[in-house]
């Protein structure tokens, strides 16, 4: 394909030293995050249907958390976990904080922390919300959940036996929740939820995945899942549904970051392309 | 001053040039950040599994005098036969129970609600009404949604040699099929891209301390090359 | 202990075959015993799978510890791998006072260290995809263009800019992922359950041994 | 339903597997890879044994079966590498078998089914530079995939390759359409490895799933002419209890 004699223009660009693209990439990605380009943020039909259903949250009704990823999607499911607190929050909802992955479970300490300001000092700690930690096993736990809360989670995250916390006394089942809300990044996640809880108690079920996965979760709308945030794009649109609340999002230069970065990508296809076609056709000839 | 806080930041920043530092080339300070994570990994999985096995199964066993909790405690202390060579198949022992039990699971839930009930979404009463351009429910999309999927399906068809109608039914899958990918090819992009975004806000953020590390590893890859180019080597 | 190396295989199987089936049955069998045992086994089974991480922390002990050993090139590494490991895990569990992974120097530790090291690492590959849509990504076949072209669109309709340049590339965005993008992902969706359940099968019936370790 | 099918797996009778495209691929892979003189790379993915990829992995290595034959009879050389410790001695049994079937077992080199790092990124870079060194003219790549797909593809560009890759992690397929010459897509790799081992139980299941499908698709056929017309008869009966 690549004949070393007969190398043209395109062809040496496609030998360009990658160290090059990686600092353009760096930049490309850093100067938006330093000056702002302010562009507008649109919305997406599943932000909207997400937010939406939180709306539909009555006060006092239960609602479970599920923080199922890892550090490595943090930066794009961190704050979908912040303003979905946010907003369960100011909607006078009992939260449930838990998760089934590992790696996630000092984030729901933090997430709480950062709406509220403290996590199990905060007066309202255990009878507006509760971060009851991880439940190992994956969709074997979320099974063990459904059939019995307490058991399945003896002790609240800080030690504290889940039978004495008092939102926690009429919640025994799977049925007693009134929606679930999960933010993950894989398995277990969004089908696994749906399998062992979303289908078997028929509660009101709602996602927030990162970009990778949310395609896959399409196919679960409208029926299965009520809604759902997409990637960073999501959560930056539920930020702007949010501003009523008072919710002060941090999403809009890292979305004008990743504007500019996916014209890079699309600049990179195109420039690649064309040396590919013009080659392509000059052999043809 | 340096508080434990800042000291914190400046140990995040410098792990994560570290491990930057290879797109200059692969290197010892990126390898030595991959082990310490690999060991961290291990060990916060350790860390959390003793604390579920502690309040689920010790706390009560010890308080309430609950003895049937030595049972699975016992069962999970199987697994260690895993590094017997003679008594290996003892650890197949839990693993053919967390095994069964996760499969009987998976396979009892997945008939309702990743067979049928996906039958049953593109087979669902239409509205007219509704957003051509974003609801699946307008009768036009219900229609091409419902022929996508027979198409997909029938790509996926592996004892009917593809010829005739057969043929025309798999290429349809297959191009909606390669829509589909186009699709998740860009939201790809896009989640890369804030995993990247994330890490530059913190590294560049100029009300926190971590930027003070950017200058300290650009001087230390340009040392490095510049002993590159002494020895003559090409990196 | 001698038992014959037919019961050996055999227990195993029967095993998996019991505790499928046990909860299979939960879903289709509504008896209030029954479905409270079952509520009972998967804390069993919960409790008891917390223990498969052990494998995981003797394996990596034993190949670092050997290496260590052997002064093998960058033992180094394995020293720091090591000394990371258990640090961690004895300031999660003896030191914790019984708070593990809530107790302030765990958290500190986790947040400075292990969340910067994994999102890093995975953010890696925001370089690798600009390089290869740069170098490898091609319209080579018609398919591959229609997959460019709708890529395309959709990066362009998911972030502010498209929208910004042409207002239509929002709608046109959400119609690829309400329509063809469903109706792709169902088929796959629909295919992969039923895999999974033909594997699960296997499985229940002892013609897929692969999980059970070598030689079964 | 599944169960039923399986019976008749039992030797009563086998069902034939369609002929996969991307098989053919392979084989006009390995011999051009022939007639420029140059080696050929296989990599069976990182699934490795006993996940829920494993049978990713298994039609991978019936895959490189077929490769290790084809490049045997053609006299071409051929490189293997290992992402998992486990899969190393059953994909170095697998070539040897396959020299052996094809009249060349002295051309068979166990050094050249490597294993190279159980670190994702650190078996990326490592096959990546083997096909740099070794300008590597057929690349294939059959098994679970994952971040590193975007690697390979690169580097098997680069180095001037013919690529033929498949997978079944879908979120990965993209990128192998994007790069590779022909990619298998999702199942049919399952099936590329039944067509080419023949063996019983995979060649059941694929049957059986295949039954399965008509059933979706026969419901989906009729349900949605039933809801153009206005009757949600189906949908309602769908919607109710299994049992």
């Amino acid at each position: 394909m690549m004949e070393e004699n007969e190398m043209s223009f395109f062809d040496k660009l496609e030998k360009v030293d990658p160290r090059l693209i990686y600092i353009l990439v760096f930049l490309i990605v850093s100067l938006p995050l330093m000056r702002p380009l302010g562009l507008p943020i649109s919305m997406s039909p599943m932000t909207v249907a997400f937010y939406d259903a939180v709306e539909k949250v009555n006060p006092g009704d239960v609602v479970v958390v599920s923080i199922d990823y890892s550090a490595a999607s943090s930066p794009e499911q961190y704050p979908q976990t912040k303003a979905v607190i946010h907003h369960l929050a100011t909607k006078g909802a009992k939260i449930i904080g838990l998760g089934f992955w590992a790696d996630g479970t000092p984030f729901i300490d933090s997430a709480l922390k950062d709406v509220f300001g403290k996590s199990k000092d905060h007066p309202k700690y255990g009878t507006d919300f509760v971060n009851l930690g991880w439940i190992p096993s994956q969709e074997v736990g979320m099974k063990a959940l459904g059939g019995d809360v307490q058991g399945t989670c003896p002790k609240d995250y800080y030690g504290t036996s889940t039978a004495t916390i008092p939102m926690m006394k009429d919640v025994k089942t799977g049925k007693d929740f009134k929606m679930v809300i999960t933010l993950s990044s894989g398995t277990p996640g969004v089908p696994e939820w749906i399998r062992q809880i979303q289908a078997q108690y028929g509660v009101t079920f709602l996602y927030g995945v990162t970009a990778v996965g949310a395609p896959g979760m399409r196919v679960y709308f409208p029926a299965q899942a009520a809604g759902g945030l997409e990637g960073l794009a999501g959560a930056a649109e539920y930020e702007v549904l949010l501003i009523k609340y008072g919710y002060k999002g941090t999403l809009a230069p890292p979305m004008d970051s990743q504007s500019l970065s996916h014209l890079l990508v699309i600049a990179f296809i195109v420039l690649g392309n064309v040396g590919y076609v013009l080659r392509k056709h000059g052999k043809a000839k | 001053m340096i508080t434990p806080e800042i000291a914190g930041t400046l140990i995040a920043a410098a792990f994560t040039l570290m491990v930057y530092s290879f797109f200059y080339r692969e290197n010892k300070a990126y390898r030595f950040a991959e082990h310490v994570f690999i060991g961290l990994a291990v060990a916060h999985g350790a860390v959390i599994s003793s604390k579920y096995v502690w309040d689920a199964a010790l706390t009560p066993l010890i308080t309430k005098g609950e003895m049937y909790w030595i049972l699975p405690i016992i069962v999970g202390l199987l697994f260690t036969f895993f590094f017997s060579k003679k008594y290996f198949w003892v650890y197949r022992i839990p693993i053919s129970i967390v095994v069964g039990t996760g499969v009987g699971l998976a396979m009892a839930g997945l008939v309702r609600s990743q067979f049928i009930d996906q039958i049953v979404q593109t087979i669902a009463p239409l509205d007219p009404k509704a957003d051509f351009w974003s609801s699946g429910s307008h009768p036009v999309n219900a229609l091409l949604i419902a022929i996508g999927t027979l198409g997909t399906l029938f790509f996926f068809i592996f004892t009917r040699e593809q010829k005739g109608p057969l043929l025309y039914a798999s290429h349809i899958g297959r191009w909606t099929m390669m829509i589909a990918f186009g699709a998740a090819f860009g939201f790809t992009v896009m989640a890369r891209m804030s995993l990247l975004i994330g890490r530059m806000q913190f590294l560049i953020d100029p009300s926190g301390v971590a930027w003070y590390m950017i200058p300290v590893a650009i001087l230390v890859v340009a040392a490095v090359a510049f002993m590159d180019r002494a020895k003559g080597s090409k990196p | 202990m001698k038992l014959s190396a037919t019961i050996r295989r055999s227990v195993p199987l029967v095993i998996t075959f019991i505790a499928g089936l046990l909860v299979i049955g939960d879903y289709y069998f509504k008896v209030k015993a029954f479905n409270d045992f079952i509520t009972q086994w998967m804390k069993f089974v919960n409790v008891a799978g917390s223990f498969a991480v052990i494998i995981g922390y003797v394996t990596l002990t034993r190949i670092h510890a050997r290496r260590l050993n052997q002064r093998r090139e960058g033992w180094y590494n394995s020293l720091a791998l090591l000394v990371g490991m258990y640090a961690f895990f004895l300031l999660g569990v003896v030191f914790s006072e019984g708070k593990f992974t809530a107790h302030p120097t765990y958290t500190y530790w986790f947040n400075n260290l292990y969340v910067p090291l994994d999102a890093t690492i995975f953010s890696m590959l925001a370089f690798y995809i600009v390089s290869a849509a740069y170098r490898a990504f091609r319209v080579r076949t018609a398919e591959a263009t229609v997959l460019l072209i709708s890529a395309v669109i959709v990066m362009l309709g998911r972030a502010p800019i498209g929208p910004a340049v042409w207002p239509t590339f929002g709608p046109i965005t959400s119609w690829i992922m309400a329509v063809p993008n469903n109706a792709g992902m169902r088929g796959i969706t629909i295919g992969i359950a039923l895999g999974v359940m033909s594997m699960g099968l296997r499985v229940l019936l002892g013609r897929e041994r692969g999980y059970l370790g070598p030689g079964a | 339903m599944l169960a039923t099918l399986y019976m008749s797996m039992k030797g009563i009778s086998r069902p034939t597997i369609r002929k996969i495209a991307g098989l053919d691929a392979i084989g006009e892979a390995v011999g051009r890879a022939t007639e420029m003189g140059r080696p050929i790379h296989f990599s069976p993915g990182i699934g490795g044994l006993g996940t829920d990829v494993t049978p990713q992995t298994l039609a991978g290595l019936s895959v490189l079966a077929h490769v290790a034959e084809l490049a045997a009879r053609y006299k071409a050389t051929l490189w293997t590498t290992i992402n998992r410790a486990e899969v190393q001695p059953l994909a170095a049994e697998i070539v040897r078998q396959s020299y052996l079937k094809a009249g060349a077992p002295e051309a068979y080199d166990e050094d050249k089914v490597i294993f190279l790092s159980t670190a994702q990124f650190a078996y990326a870079l490592g096959v990546v530079g083997l096909m740099h060194r070794e300008k590597v003219a057929a690349n294939i790549m059959i098994g679970g995939f994952w971040a590193e797909s975007l690697l390979f593809a690169e580097g098997g560009y680069l180095a001037g390759a013919i690529q033929v890759a498949g997978t079944a992690n879908t979120h990965q397929i993209p990128f192998f359409v994007a790069a590779c010459d022909y990619c298998l897509i999702g199942e049919e790799i399952l099936a590329a490895g039944a067509y080419i081992s023949r063996d019983p139980v995979q060649l059941g299941a694929i049957w059986g799933q295949d039954y399965a499908k008509f059933v979706a698709i026969a419901l989906i056929a009729v349900g949605i002419i039933l809801s153009l017309a206005g009757s949600d008869y189906l949908w309602k009966l769908l919607r109710g209890p299994l049992w």
